[in-house]
């Protein structure tokens, strides 16, 4: 199994070539979607600001508040609906879910997090509408039909939760027993002082981890990277922009991680 | 600037007089960490046990 | 089987006790649900009026411009997941789908509809985003797990289309070989003259259809009930924000049709 | 009041001056309807043949 993540950027810019490469590659693919850029044109249209919260180590996450959330799940829904329509007119069986439908994805609302506030201090504050994953069913998200999954998660509860897509790839790869997990968005790869990095290793995305190029999204993206690769997945990070996104992907262009 | 009482040795904490709801304050005798909690303008520290979201930093 | 149509009324109101009273009767039930009320705010916040073509004969059903099914989407599938995430905390497993997922409810878009217009004219405009349902695979929609249905088609070159939530559950009714239909909404039943129609049979929905007292959204009901009867369901028009809604309604309570 | 011939019966279909396009005309002489189609200026009969959404009334 392969699982592969298209990012808000890709969805944003232009989806056709990894919509039309799925057609290819839905068989033995599950594929998690993010949404970011799509939902803040969404708040901007409801009069809503964007408000991140700054962690210790810099990593940087989304204030979700009650209607940053509603916005949220309006905006990747829309992104889901919109994914699994055009599948449709290629003929592939698709199936969008988000983590609440048949409870496949439940997370634990993050009631405390870390913060760096505005004068430079630690704090812990409320985490909003934010979850951190707890399980998922993998057995309901093998193929047939392809299962297109958003990045909210349902607590006990029964609330709505916002998780982070990266994270969530990594969590259904990992309940599905994939061995692949494909990231893609809209740039060639990890870059390093201004090279694509094509090969790396566990040791060497710890030492990415590092670098001074490597901050906000990239560093969120390769901490999972890190996890994947030390649980034996195969990880690409990848352009999903261009045609034949996946195929390139799985032939290894772009940045290919190994465990090794 | 206000201290309150460590709960594990007794020894002055610190806190900032501009400090705010959640704030993590350590005692400088024993390292015990805690957050501090601001609620009806009452001051208590809470300790830290970690149970926290630090994004894995 | 039973088809369950939640109204936007309903979920708007107060959706809590139909979904207690799915945990009842979720085994041998399709949930179908609308969302109009919830689609104006969702439009309001977004800057765009909501607008209406009259057509001949009185009714009266949205203009679905680009934008208008942008928030349409939003809307309904935000609804579809907070279902969804409620009847998984009250135990039921539930999941959530637009017509684009599986294919499951196709349209074609009516490309060409009969309005009249400001000056009381007859005239053939473009329909917008809304589509006339042209099959519901039924067989997708048999439980378990319980299908909670968007007012979502999707046309044969995947793109989304506006439905009515109402013909929708006709449809579903039918494909699903339902012999019962429910629809609630925040009103007890049919009223003529002030007074609840507590039983009808296919002549006197014929009737009802001529009252003066029978307009619009009531007017698109009727004609969706007189179909149902005429193809042998019972159909019950109740109210959905009492107790127990779905239990009232199975047993005759709001204005039960009948076939004879 | 401009008129445009009926491709039926040849008569002549008269059209409202302040026609839109989509507007829906008869031929007085052999009662066959139109959908008058206005682009560019130019002002054309279509025969209604039916495929239009009524909304069932
Ligand atoms: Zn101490
Ligand atoms: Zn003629």
């Amino acid at each position: 199994m392969i699982v592969v993540k298209i990012g808000g950027s890709v969805l944003c810019k232009d989806p056709s070539h990894v919509i039309l490469d799925l057609a290819n590659h839905w068989g033995e693919c599950v594929v998690v979607h993010g949404g970011g850029c799509f939902v803040n044109t969404v708040m901007e249209r409801m009069g809503l600001t964007p408000r991140y919260l700054t962690h210790p180590g810099g990593l940087r996450s989304r204030l979700v508040d009650e209607e940053t959330l509603k916005a949220y799940v309006m905006g990747v829904m829309y992104l889901n609906k919109l994914i699994v329509a055009k599948l449709s007119a290629v003929g592939v069986p698709a199936l969008g879910m988000s983590g609440a439908d048949n409870a496949v994805v439940m997370a634990k609302r993050k009631e405390r997090v870390m913060v760096v506030d505005e004068r430079g201090r630690q704090r812990v504050v409320d985490g909003g509408y934010s979850g951190r994953i707890t399980s998922v069913k993998g057995e309901l998200l093998v193929p047939p039909p392809l299962k297109v999954l958003a990045p909210i998660a349902v607590s006990q509860d029964g609330k709505l939760l916002n998780v982070d897509g990266d994270t969530l790839a990594l969590k259904v790869a990992e309940a599905v027993g994939a061995r692949r997990l494909v990231l893609l968005s809209d740039v060639d790869g990890l870059f390093l002082d201004g090279k694509l990095v094509e090969r790396l290793d566990a040791a060497g995305v710890r030492e990415a981890l590092e670098h001074r190029d490597v901050v906000g999204g990239m560093k969120r993206k390769l901490s999972v990277v890190l996890e994947a690769v030390e649980m034996g997945m195969e990880v690409v990070i990848s352009n999903g922009v261009v045609e034949a996104p996946i195929g390139r992907a799985l032939k290894g262009m772009g940045t290919l991680v190994r465990p090794g | 600037m206000p201290s309150l009482a460590c709960s594990v040795c007794g020894a002055d904490v610190d806190v900032p007089s501009d400090v705010m709801d959640g704030e993590i304050v350590s005692c400088p005798s024993c390292g015990t960490k805690y957050i501090v909690r601001i609620s009806d303008g009452q001051m208590l520290l809470e300790e830290f046990k970690g149970d926290v979201e630090d994004y894995g930093e």
